[in-house]
Parts: structure tokens; C-alpha cells; sequence
């Protein structure tokens, strides 16, 4: 129980006067996250938009496919970019393993079915007199793909926010591909993974709000998005 | 009844990751009666979960934590049970030349050549250790130089980056064992130094202090650790083999 | 000729799920036109009107814009012709945005603030007071005419207007009328309205297609009976009224179920009798005359029970007639001047 | 005396944010009357009819229902007003599961079948046709009517309609008129309309309400001139029309932007003069002259140029003036008549 | 590279001749899983209705909170219900540590944040015009909540998916309270960790593979609520 206060202090103390180690921790996670984050939106709005506002025949079976890959387990993923990516593997040469860019391809992965699905299931609410009324206004395709985004827009923002949530939290991924290597490929969660893993709980609290901090900081830039 | 038949146990990874509690835990209870369970964490926060009376016997292999942790009246009556060692390992071309120096040489050669040394980093029995063995080297613990990789994850994870890296680590020889035989033997990485006294990594039984935890019941974990002290139990831990390679060597008085 | 017809639709066929809902074998609608489309609730207006916006694909048939075959999205009728909804969908911005969403579009950007204003003022709302309210500020009618601002001011070559004037107050349907007719005259463009305010509709086209079940007359306000009909011999059909009053009517060739009265074959019993077996003699009561603002011509509706008969008359056989409205008269048919559909 | 009043309001203010929409000081509304709500677009009907329902709470002011202060989701008011929105929506069901919704909020399984056919045939659809129909496989106005089967099947104390008409056709038009009355005839039922069909809502109403920014008039039909006005001397203020013919009008006490005119007090050239100074003779055009139906006056509107007047008479007055659509008349009124809000 | 192939053959291996310790996982797998969803579904779905249907001050920053609460990491959970069910926490006497139970109250936390997010987002994307015929109608509180949400009930359903993704694939918790026993608490994701952790992959991709297919069935069935 204690080691809840203790970790409290601890994380204020962390912030106040961090080591090295903890400050190269949150800048390899921002810097990761925010990478995985681009890639998998710039992917999955379109991706989610033509399966939510089309109607073809399939549909249903590939929404139920895109729902089945938000149950990727992350070490799951982990081992299959590893198996790529490794020396032995296909992309060997380009030697992403236990670099920041391995990590990110696979939280990219981890984030692309979460802002998919979610796209799609809220541009499939989107009403029909508005593709009505964009049709008829003339929008083109481009057109009617921002504006449907822009009009549900809040929906867009959950998804985005769950698949934030996601990838800053995700362990398997960054252990794997990443190697949680001190200084460098250690993120805070696989900090947490492994201070807990010695026993130090205090720490693993600590480094744990840090990361929340950060979320809340994110989140409350956000949330100036939403409506007043 | 069942219920208060059964023990729960903090153990290292290394004990089960290599297979010998499923190979030795059968016998116990059926010998005993006794239902074991057992969670396989790091040494650290094996100790934790003792000291926080969440567990009613350990099974760890850190000597001086173990020391300190009983001195903190958390534990009782340690009790040896078996050993294996540890060996450097490394790429077969072993471009630092440690191939069977002494232990503190070879580190320093490493050291000198900046060799990439991938360490466990995560505290446990065999990260303490490693550090241990640094120390031997009588210069200051590397800590941020470039060619000194902390993973801070379990063994073979350590060997599967060392390998990825091509540099040299520390491991227990049933780790070495279990990574060569996924690499049907014909690994990229060999054992370059072993047999240096310093290198035993003793494994010993500890129960936890009924003073500090009343709950947790003494009397079965007394029963495990004589057991596993006992020939019978002794012999077993003798006769495993992971792979046709003796793991561990039973040193109980 | 050919040139000025700018719809063509040919064998058009429309199916939602199994059941047809529009079924027309040819119809032309000529550049510069105001066509008004009359109908009951369901016959199918806005299915037509979605079809004549390239929203909608027909499930067969074609249809031809300016002589070429044209389907969803290609660009020569994308941005030419456009579509005022039935239930107006305002997008989750400002009115301004609204309104200058298709400029935006058509990357057209001069001087949207004066277009603005005037398109706001066709329709009757101040600029000052709207402008800037948020789209869920508005009330029905309001939302009603912002929308059809944002059409307006894309001076498309093609309007197509559902609806235009319900939930609009009388002031303002006037407006929309002065701002339709303003946009044939001032850059020629086609318009087809569909209304159940026949008054207001009647003011503004120039021809009237009645909608009925799917089916097409280019004729409008004439006549219609509905079924069902009563078959009593081989050569006619008769219906019977509440009041015990029958209509007699020629059997149809084919089966149907809606059969025609053109204005001109129907008559007054005010009037001199003519040599013509008026077979069909119904009392009725004169319960609304409206004047037609274009024609000139005065609309006088009739009930006979509650079957609504309409017959045009000038202003001056009017006031012949000595009609008014409450006023009891009979109306006289021949029962071979049926025509069925 | 009072315990037949209703509905009564007190001082009630509405504001959206910062802007008035509804300022009434006092309104009763008695049991089982039929109240037309008249105004233009943006008038305030929505919102006072959202008030009635208990939908919305009033920024200031008091509603009293049956003489007790009511709020909204006070049981005693919950099941027993409701209301017909604007713009009606459907919820994702089929027609009958809509239709039975309230029903099942209250409870009610009996014979539920058998009335929602009825409620389906007071509209005119047919059970056939519509009840599995899923919502979004309606036109406009099938939809507009099956939310007033919906309602009308509730069989409710106090039934508030927002533009029952608009998108509905005559016939149905006549329908939900007869479903109307009919609610009033058989279980008593209490209605505020509010519809922009003004012979329509003329041929329910027992008493119009003219709703005009806000301010409500307890005289239905009055003709209302919209400032702005230009002051001359002290004692009057003019309107100029288009043509250049001048309203004049007594000065207002306060200040007002509402003049109203008093049937009455509206005069034809035709007519007898009388001893009094019409200072006002405006030229106009009988447009539409209408029979309502339940008074069985005769409607009469006249444009002053674009400004429309309403005179009603009894048919052979009509007769006797020999009006029809299209007549050129002459309009005499007061200056000292005129009534400001 | 091959261990991907090998996983998939030993995926089928498991599950045709598969040994009790991966069916007692499966099994375990199914039991949390179902009852941390069924728990964070009921508190969360009333949440959400309120947040998302009622406009009160202070609702953005809620929403803020509550966005915040998305990124919590599985350790970390881990770590606090650990602070509390251990023999020395509060809750010490009810010995949930190690046991099912124990993952279950985790994992609800876990996932309470993600439908109570997204049912909020849902909710409030619903028509103006329906609150006010649902009044108009004579519906009572609960009427209202149970219709909304039913209006939405395909929002709805993509938030129970999202969050059975995160519960079916955190490790963090599984690990941290339920010990990773073998016969008792080890998950399938527990199993997939530690397998990796031995480094055999194969294993790994094969459990990862097992757990994939049950989501598919579980997304299979829930598939076929969706619009036809
Ligand atoms: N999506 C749909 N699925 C099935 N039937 C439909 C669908 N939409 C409309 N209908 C039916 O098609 C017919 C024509 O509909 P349409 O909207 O064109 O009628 P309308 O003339 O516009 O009627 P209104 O005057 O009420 O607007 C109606 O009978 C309607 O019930
Ligand atoms: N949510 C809102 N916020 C601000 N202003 C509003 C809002 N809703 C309505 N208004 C304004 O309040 C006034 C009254 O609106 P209301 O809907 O009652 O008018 P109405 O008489 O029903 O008009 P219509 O005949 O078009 O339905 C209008 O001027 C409208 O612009
Ligand atoms: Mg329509
Ligand atoms: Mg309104």
C-alpha cells in the first residue's frame, strides 16, 4: 500500500530532478507514439471511411475482420515485425531492430485497426441527406471525404484518443522490437515493466503517472478541439 | 484439507523458463500431498512478494540479497539447494580475443576493445552478478558508454539481442543450453569463458519469517525446502537434463 | 430544337429493394423551363428529382443531359446541377460557411461577402442577425431558406428544388418565388420544384407534371380519380361517393387505376349547355379561388364530397359565373372524356 | 370557469443565450380548444410550443397546467401532453415499433395491432403497405404522418403540432384535419397547432394566435404591417410602399415596430361609407379568397402591393360585393384604428 | 522468418491435440475476459450516457479526465489493484491476489475508461430532435437511456469490441496479480510472454494465433448484430 505515496513523491521527485535515464525514457515514448500516431491516422481515416461510408457486398465480413485485429496481442505483433525486421529477416538491411522506428512500425500497426474501426462505425452514422447534400452541392470525392471526417469530428477524436491511449501503454511491442535498451530504446512503459519486474514498485508507480501526466497534458490540449 | 495443502511460491525465471519445476514438482507432491504453485518473476520482485507475505516460500538464486533480505527479518532458515554457473558467452569470432582468459581479464579486454556487452540490467540474480563480476575488474560500472546494452529483460531475451548485436553477455548455462538447442546447435554464439569459481550461481530455498508473515504457512514451506534437500529430491535435480546437458549440480548439506 | 432540350429520360424504371416506385417510359425537360411537379405523398417526387440530380442511379433507363448519357459524379453535370433536399441538411458550421460551401468547392473566392449577403437576402434573412449563427440555431423555416440560399448562390445551370416551401412562411415563399424565377431570367436556369402548396407552385411554372404512383401526364392540374372503381358492365366503370352521388367513366383499355379529366371537359351547370351527352351531373361547393400571379388565370377548386375538382377560369368568367367561394354548383362530364393512365 | 383553463402562462421570457424569442405576459388556454399558432418564420411558435410540452424550461416565467405549477418529467404532465415536432423524427425501427412506442412506455398491450392499424388508416396509410417498412423507407411526408399516428394513438390530454402539414398532400392534409377534431370530439383532447397552411389551420382552429417576434396577439387573422416606419410629425408615422402609395399610422406610445389592424376596421371601396374619416385608401388585387371550412366565412386576401391583408366575410356578402380573384379593390382604413404591440 | 510458419502448424497442433495447460489457459482467457466486460459494460455504459447526453459545466474537463484514463498503463493497474489486494492491503482478507478474480477487477479499470469514453462520444452525436420526441412521447429517465442507447447501438458496439480487444490482450495486469500460474491464472497473452520470454517464438505466434481465433468467433457472433 505505501508504495503508492512513496511512488507519488518518487514521480514529482523523477519530474523535479530526473535522472538521464528517465528523461531519455519520455522522450523516446513522445517521440515513438507520436510517430505511430501519424502514420496510423494518415491510414486508417481513409481506410475507415470508405468501409463506413460505402455499402458493398463483404462489408460486414471485413468489418468483423477489422474488429478481430483490435485483439492483436501486442507481443504478438511484436514477434511478427521481429521476424522482418531481424538480421535474418526480409528487411534485415535496413536495421530497424531495437531502433525507436521498429518500435513505432509496430504501434502503427497496434493504432491502424482501432482509428479503422472506429472511422467506420462513426461515418457509417453519418446521415444520408448529407451525402445527399454534398452530392448534390458537387463535391467531389475528396471533398466528401473531408467533410464527412469533419463532420464527425468528435467520433474521429475518441478514436484517435483510444488508439493514443493504446500505443503509449502498449509493453510487448517495445520490449521485443525495441529491446528496452537503457539510453535508448527504453520507453516508459517497458520502464514500468521492468522496475516492477525487480520488485521496485515505487518506481514502476512513479514512472507509471509520469506517463499519465503526459497523456493528461495530451488530452487537454484535445479537448480545447471539443465543443464548447 | 486441499486448501491449506497447497504452497505458493516466488521463484526466478531460470527455474522454470529451463523446465526443472516441471520436471521436480510432480514428485514433491506427490510425495507430500502438497499442492505447489508457482509465479516466475525477476529476483527482485520475488523478494518483494515474500516480504509482502504474498507468497509462502522462494526459490532464488541472489546470495547477497538473500543475506540482506533475512537480516531484514523477512526470511528464515536459507537453505542451499543446488547450483549451476555462468559463462560468458559470445560471437564465435570473438573479435575482442577473450576466448578462456579469467573472468576480470576478459571483461576488461571487452572494456578496452569496446565491445558491445549486452547486460540483463534488470536486477536479477544474474544482473547482480554481473555487476559483481565488474566490480572484480576493479574500474568503475559502465553505465552509459555506448558498447554497454542494459535490456533490462529476461535471459534469453538478453541472448537473443547479444546474438542480434554480435557481442558478448552473461548467462546461466541453462539459458546457453536452451538458446543453442532453438538454434539446433549450430549457434552464432559460443561459451568463450567458464569454470572461474566466481561464476557459481547458487540457487537456495528461503521461508519467509512467521514473525514478519503469521499467514504464511511455515510449516508446508519447511516440509518443500527440506524436501528439496532431501537425496531423494537431490538425485532428481542430478539426473535433469535439458537436452541431454546436465543444468544444474545439488549442493544441499 | 434538340439543343434546347436539356433532360432527357428514356424507359426510366426505379426500384427500392422489390417495389417500383417511378416508371417512366420518356420525358423531356427543355432548357430555361419552370417545371412543377404535383403529387400525392409517395408517388415519387423526390425519387425523380434525386434521379434528375445524378444522385441517385435509376434501376433502369437512362438519362440524358444535354444529349449526352450522364451518371454520378462526372464533372459535367457535378458541379452544374444541384439538388435542395427535402429535409434541408445543414452542415455543423456557421450559416456563412453553409452558404459559401460550394463556392469553396468550385474554388470560387470573389467577393463571397457581397454574394453572401445577397444570397441571405433573397431568401429574406438579414446578414447581420444570421451570418454567424451556428447551424443548430435556426429555426425549421429559417434552416429552410439558408439551404436554399447555398443553392442560389451557386447560379447552377440546374436547379432542382423539394419541397422549397414547406415550413416557410407565406412572406418568404413569395421571395423564394421572386428568387427562382430571378435565377431563370437573370442566367437561364432549369428548374423543377416539387410542392403540395399548388398555389405557390402553380404561381411559378410553367408547366406541371402530376406524379401518381410512379406514373408521369405531362399535364398538370387536371382531374385525377384514384381507384378503386366498380365494374358494372363491360363498358364502364362507375365510383361511388359518400353522399350516394355516382361518377360514371368509360372502361379502360388497359387496367388502371387512375383515370383523367382534362380541365377543358368539365363544365359549369352556370353554363350554356352544349351539344354533348353530359352524363355525369355532380353537386359540389366552391372552396377556394386562387389567382394565379403569372397566368392571370383564376384556379377555382370544387369539392364533390371530398373528391377535389380544379377548373381554370380568367378573372372575368369569374365574376360572370358569379362564383365564390361556399357557393353550391354542379359539374357536368362526359363519362367518355375519361382518359385512364 | 377556471377549472376548464388548461394551460395558463405567467411572464414567461425565452432566451437563447442572450437573445429574446418569447416574451408573453399572460396566456390561458382552455380545455379541449383547438389554438392555431400563426407567425412568420422565426416567430417564436417552435419554442412556445416546446414550452406547452414541457420540453424546454422557459428562461423566466411560470407554466401552470390544470392551475399547478409543472416542470418538465413531472409525472403528471409526462404522459399526458405531447408533442409533434417540427421536423418529426423516427426512431430506428420499423413504422409499427414506432408507432406502438409510447404505447409500451405506458404499459398499454392492449389489442395493440387493432389500434395501430387505425391510428395508420386516421392518416391515411395503409397497414399493409407501411407497418414493416423499415423508418429510413419513407417519403417525407410518410414519414411527416406516420409521427402523427404516432402521437395520435397516445390518445393524449393535450396534443401540440408543430407543421403537421408541411410535406403532407392535400388529401392527407384533410385526414390529419379530420383526425384533429376528431381527437377534440372524442376523448376531449386540447390542441396547439402551429402551420404556415393558413386556410388549413383556419379550417381546425376554434381561435388563432398570430405569433410576431416573439409577442403573441390573441386575435387570429389580423392584418399586421412590419416596420420599419418613418416618423414625420409628432402624431404619425408612414410606411411608403413600392408603388409609392403611403400607410399613415397614429403614433405608437411606445416604441413598436408591430402595427396591427383590426378586421373590422378594414373597409371596401365597394361598401356604404360611413362617419368616419378613412384616411387610408390603398389600391390592391383580391388574390385568393378561401372557405373556412368550420365558420363557413369566406377568406379573402388581398395584396397591397406586396403587402398582404386578410378580410373575412360571409359567402353572400362575397356574392353581394361580387369579389374574385384578380379584382382590382380599394382598401380604407383608419390611421386612429391601428393597434401597436 | 520460419518460426512464423512453424507457429502456425503448432497453432493447429494445439488446438487439435492440445495440452491441458493450453486449454486451461483458453479457458481462463474466456472466464476474465467475459466477466471484466460484463462489469465495466454495466458501470460504464450508464456513465457514458450521462456524460455524453447531459450538458453540465465541467463536462469538457470530464471528458478530459476521462480521455486520460484511456492511457493508463496495464502495469500500472496492475500495480495499484496489487497495492490493494496484497496480504497487507486493505483488501488483503478476500486473497483475490493470485487468482481470476483478481485479473477481473483489473481488467474492468481497465477497460471501464474505453466504453465509458466512446459511449460518451456516441451519445452525444445523437439528434436534438430525438431527446425532444422522447420527452414529447412521455418517456421516463430509464425509457430514454435504454432508447439512446439503442439509437446508437452500433457506436455501442464498436466501444464493447474495442475494449474486449484491450482485455483480451493486456498482459500487464495478468501478470502483475494473477501470477502467471500455471493450471490457475496463466492467460493466454501471459503464456504468449512467457514463451516469448524463452524464446520460443514459435510457441509464442502459436498462443497468439489460438487467441486471434477465439476473437474472430467472439467478433464472428457480435457480427452479425450489425446492419445487414
Ligand atoms: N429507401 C426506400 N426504401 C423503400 N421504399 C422507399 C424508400 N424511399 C422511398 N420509398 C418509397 O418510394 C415511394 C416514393 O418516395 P418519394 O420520396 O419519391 O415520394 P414523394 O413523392 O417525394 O413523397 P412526398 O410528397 O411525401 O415527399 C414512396 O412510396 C416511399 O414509400
Ligand atoms: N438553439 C437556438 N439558439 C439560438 N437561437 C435560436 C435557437 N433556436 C431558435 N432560435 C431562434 O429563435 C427564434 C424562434 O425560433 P422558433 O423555432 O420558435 O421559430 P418558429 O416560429 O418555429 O419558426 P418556423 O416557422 O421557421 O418554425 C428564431 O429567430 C430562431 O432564429
Ligand atoms: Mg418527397
Ligand atoms: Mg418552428
Amino acid at each position: 500500500m505505501d508504495y503508492l505515496v512513496e511512488g507519488f513523491t518518487k514521480a514529482i521527485d523523477l519530474l523535479i530532478n530526473g535522472d538521464a535515464s528517465t528523461w531519455t525514457a519520455i522522450w523516446a515514448t513522445l517521440k515513438v507514439s507520436t510517430c505511430s500516431m501519424a502514420l496510423s491516422l494518415g491510414a486508417g481515416l481513409p481506410c475507415g471511411f470508405l468501409i463506413g461510408y460505402f455499402d458493398f457486398k463483404g462489408k460486414r465480413h471485413l468489418r468483423t475482420l477489422v474488429d478481430t485485429l483490435l485483439s492483436l496481442p501486442t507481443v504478438f505483433i511484436g514477434l511478427i515485425v521481429y521476424a522482418f525486421i531481424t538480421h535474418r529477416g526480409p528487411l534485415g538491411e535496413f536495421e530497424f531492430l531495437f531502433t525507436l522506428t521498429g518500435i513505432a512500425i509496430g504501434q502503427t500497426i497496434l493504432a491502424f485497426p482501432i482509428i479503422t474501426a472506429l472511422t467506420a462505425t462513426t461515418v457509417e452514422s453519418i446521415d444520408k441527406e448529407l451525402k445527399l447534400t454534398l452530392v448534390s452541392l458537387g463535391a467531389g470525392k475528396r471533398n466528401i471525404l473531408i467533410t464527412c471526417l469533419w463532420e464527425v469530428r468528435y467520433g474521429i477524436l475518441a478514436a484517435a484518443v483510444t488508439a493514443y491511449g493504446r500505443v503509449m501503454t502498449e509493453v510487448g511491442i517495445s520490449m521485443m522490437v525495441g529491446g528496452n535498451i537503457k539510453y535508448h530504446t527504453r520507453t516508459i512503459t517497458t520502464a514500468i515493466a521492468l522496475e516492477t519486474n525487480k520488485g521496485q514498485f515505487a518506481d514502476g508507480i512513479a514512472l507509471g503517472l509520469v506517463l499519465i501526466l503526459i497523456a493528461f497534458i495530451v488530452n487537454l490540449s484535445l479537448s480545447f478541439l471539443r465543443k464548447q | 484439507q486441499a486448501e491449506n495443502k497447497s504452497l505458493m511460491m516466488a521463484t526466478t525465471t531460470s527455474t522454470d523458463g529451463t523446465g526443472l519445476l516441471d520436471y521436480l514438482i510432480p514428485y514433491f507432491t506427490k510425495e507430500t500431498g502438497i499442492e505447489l504453485k508457482w509465479t516466475a518473476t525477476g529476483t527482485g520482485k520475488a523478494l518483494a512478494l515474500g516480504q509482502n507475505c504474498d507468497v509462502d516460500v522462494l526459490l532464488v538464486h541472489a546470495p547477497p540479497a538473500e543475506a540482506k533480505y533475512i537480516k531484514n527479518g523477512y526470511g528464515k532458515d536459507r537453505r542451499q539447494i543446488m547450483y549451476n554457473d555462468f559463462v560468458i558467452i559470445g560471437p564465435k569470432e570473438d573479435p575482442a580475443a577473450i576466448k578462456g582468459k579469467k573472468i576480470s581479464d576478459a571483461l576488461a579486454e571487452i572494456r578496452n576493445k569496446k565491445a558491445v556487452f549486452v547486460s540483463r540490467g534488470d536486477d536479477s540474480g544474474t544482473h547482480k552478478k554481473e555487476k559483481l563480476l565488474w566490480k572484480s575488474t576493479d574500474k568503475p560500472m559502465p553505465d552509459k558508454e555506448s558498447w554497454y546494452l542494459q535490456v533490462g529483460k529476461g535471459m534469453q531475451a538478453t541472448i537473443n539481442v547479444c546474438e542480434n548485436k554480435k557481442g558478448y553477455t552473461m548467462t546461466d548455462r541453462g539459458s546457453y543450453i536452451k538458446y543453442q538447442s532453438q538454434k539446433d546447435n549450430n549457434a552464432p554464439l559460443t561459451i568463450l569463458v567458464e569454470g572461474d569459481g566466481i561464476l557459481l550461481n547458487q540457487y537456495s530455498v528461503i521461508t519467509l519469517d512467521p514473525d514478519n508473515c503469521p499467514n504464511a504457512k511455515y510449516e508446508l514451506a519447511l516440509k518443500f525446502s527440506s524436501w528439496m534437500a532431501s537425496k531423494n529430491a537431490q538425485n532428481l535435480i542430478k539426473d535433469f537434463r535439458l537436452l541431454k546437458q546436465k543444468l544444474f549440480i545439488p549442493n544441499a548439506e | 430544337m434538340q439543343t434546347n432540350i436539356i433532360y432527357h429520360l428514356k424507359n426510366i424504371r426505379h426500384y427500392y429493394e422489390k417495389t417500383a416506385v417511378l416508371d417512366i417510359d420518356e420525358l423531356d425537360i427543355t432548357k430555361g423551363s419552370i417545371t412543377g411537379l404535383i403529387g400525392s405523398n409517395g408517388s415519387g417526387k423526390t425519387t425523380l428529382l434525386k434521379l434528375l440530380a445524378f444522385a441517385l442511379r435509376p434501376t433502369h433507363g437512362d438519362i440524358f443531359y444535354k444529349g449526352k448519357k450522364e451518371v454520378c459524379f462526372s464533372p459535367s453535370v457535378r458541379s452544374k446541377v444541384t439538388l435542395l433536399t427535402q429535409t434541408p441538411y445543414l452542415l455543423k458550421r456557421t450559416v456563412f460557411e453553409n452558404i459559401v460551401y460550394g463556392l469553396n468547392i468550385r474554388k470560387d473566392k470573389t467577393n463571397i461577402e457581397e454574394r453572401v449577403k445577397t444570397a441571405l437576402l433573397n431568401v429574406g434573412l438579414d446578414y447581420q442577425r444570421f451570418a454567424l449563427r451556428k447551424w443548430h440555431q435556426l429555426s425549421g423555416g429559417e434552416a429552410q431558406r439558408v439551404a436554399m440560399a447555398a443553392r442560389l448562390i451557386l447560379k447552377p445551370e440546374v436547379l432542382l428544388l423539394d419541397e422549397p416551401v414547406a415550413n416557410v412562411d407565406s412572406q418568404s415563399a413569395k421571395l423564394i418565388r421572386k428568387a427562382t424565377l430571378n435565377a431563370r431570367d437573370q442566367w437561364g436556369a432549369t428548374l423543377v420544384v416539387a410542392s403540395h402548396d399548388l398555389q405557390w407552385l402553380y404561381s411559378i411554372s410553367d408547366r406541371q407534371l402530376s406524379v401518381s404512383n410512379g406514373n408521369i401526364f405531362a399535364t398538370g392540374f387536371e382531374n385525377i380519380i384514384q381507384g378503386p372503381f366498380e365494374k358494372t358492365d363491360k363498358s364502364i366503370v362507375i365510383k361511388k361517393l359518400k353522399d350516394g352521388q355516382v361518377i360514371t367513366l368509360k372502361k379502360p383499355k388497359k387496367v388502371s387505376n387512375t383515370a383523367i379529366i382534362k380541365k377543358n371537359h368539365l363544365f359549369f351547370n352556370l353554363e350554356e349547355p352544349i351539344n354533348k351527352s353530359l352524363d355525369n351531373q355532380l353537386s359540389g361547393q366552391v372552396v377556394s379561388m386562387l389567382l394565379g400571379e403569372k397566368s392571370g388565370h383564376v384556379l377555382i377548386n370544387i369539392n364533390i364530397q371530398d373528391l377535389p375538382f380544379t377548373i381554370r377560369l380568367v378573372p372575368d368568367q369569374v365574376s360572370r359565373l358569379e362564383l365564390y367561394p361556399g357557393k353550391k354548383v354542379i359539374l357536368k362530364f362526359s363519362s367518355a372524356d375519361v382518359e385512364w393512365t
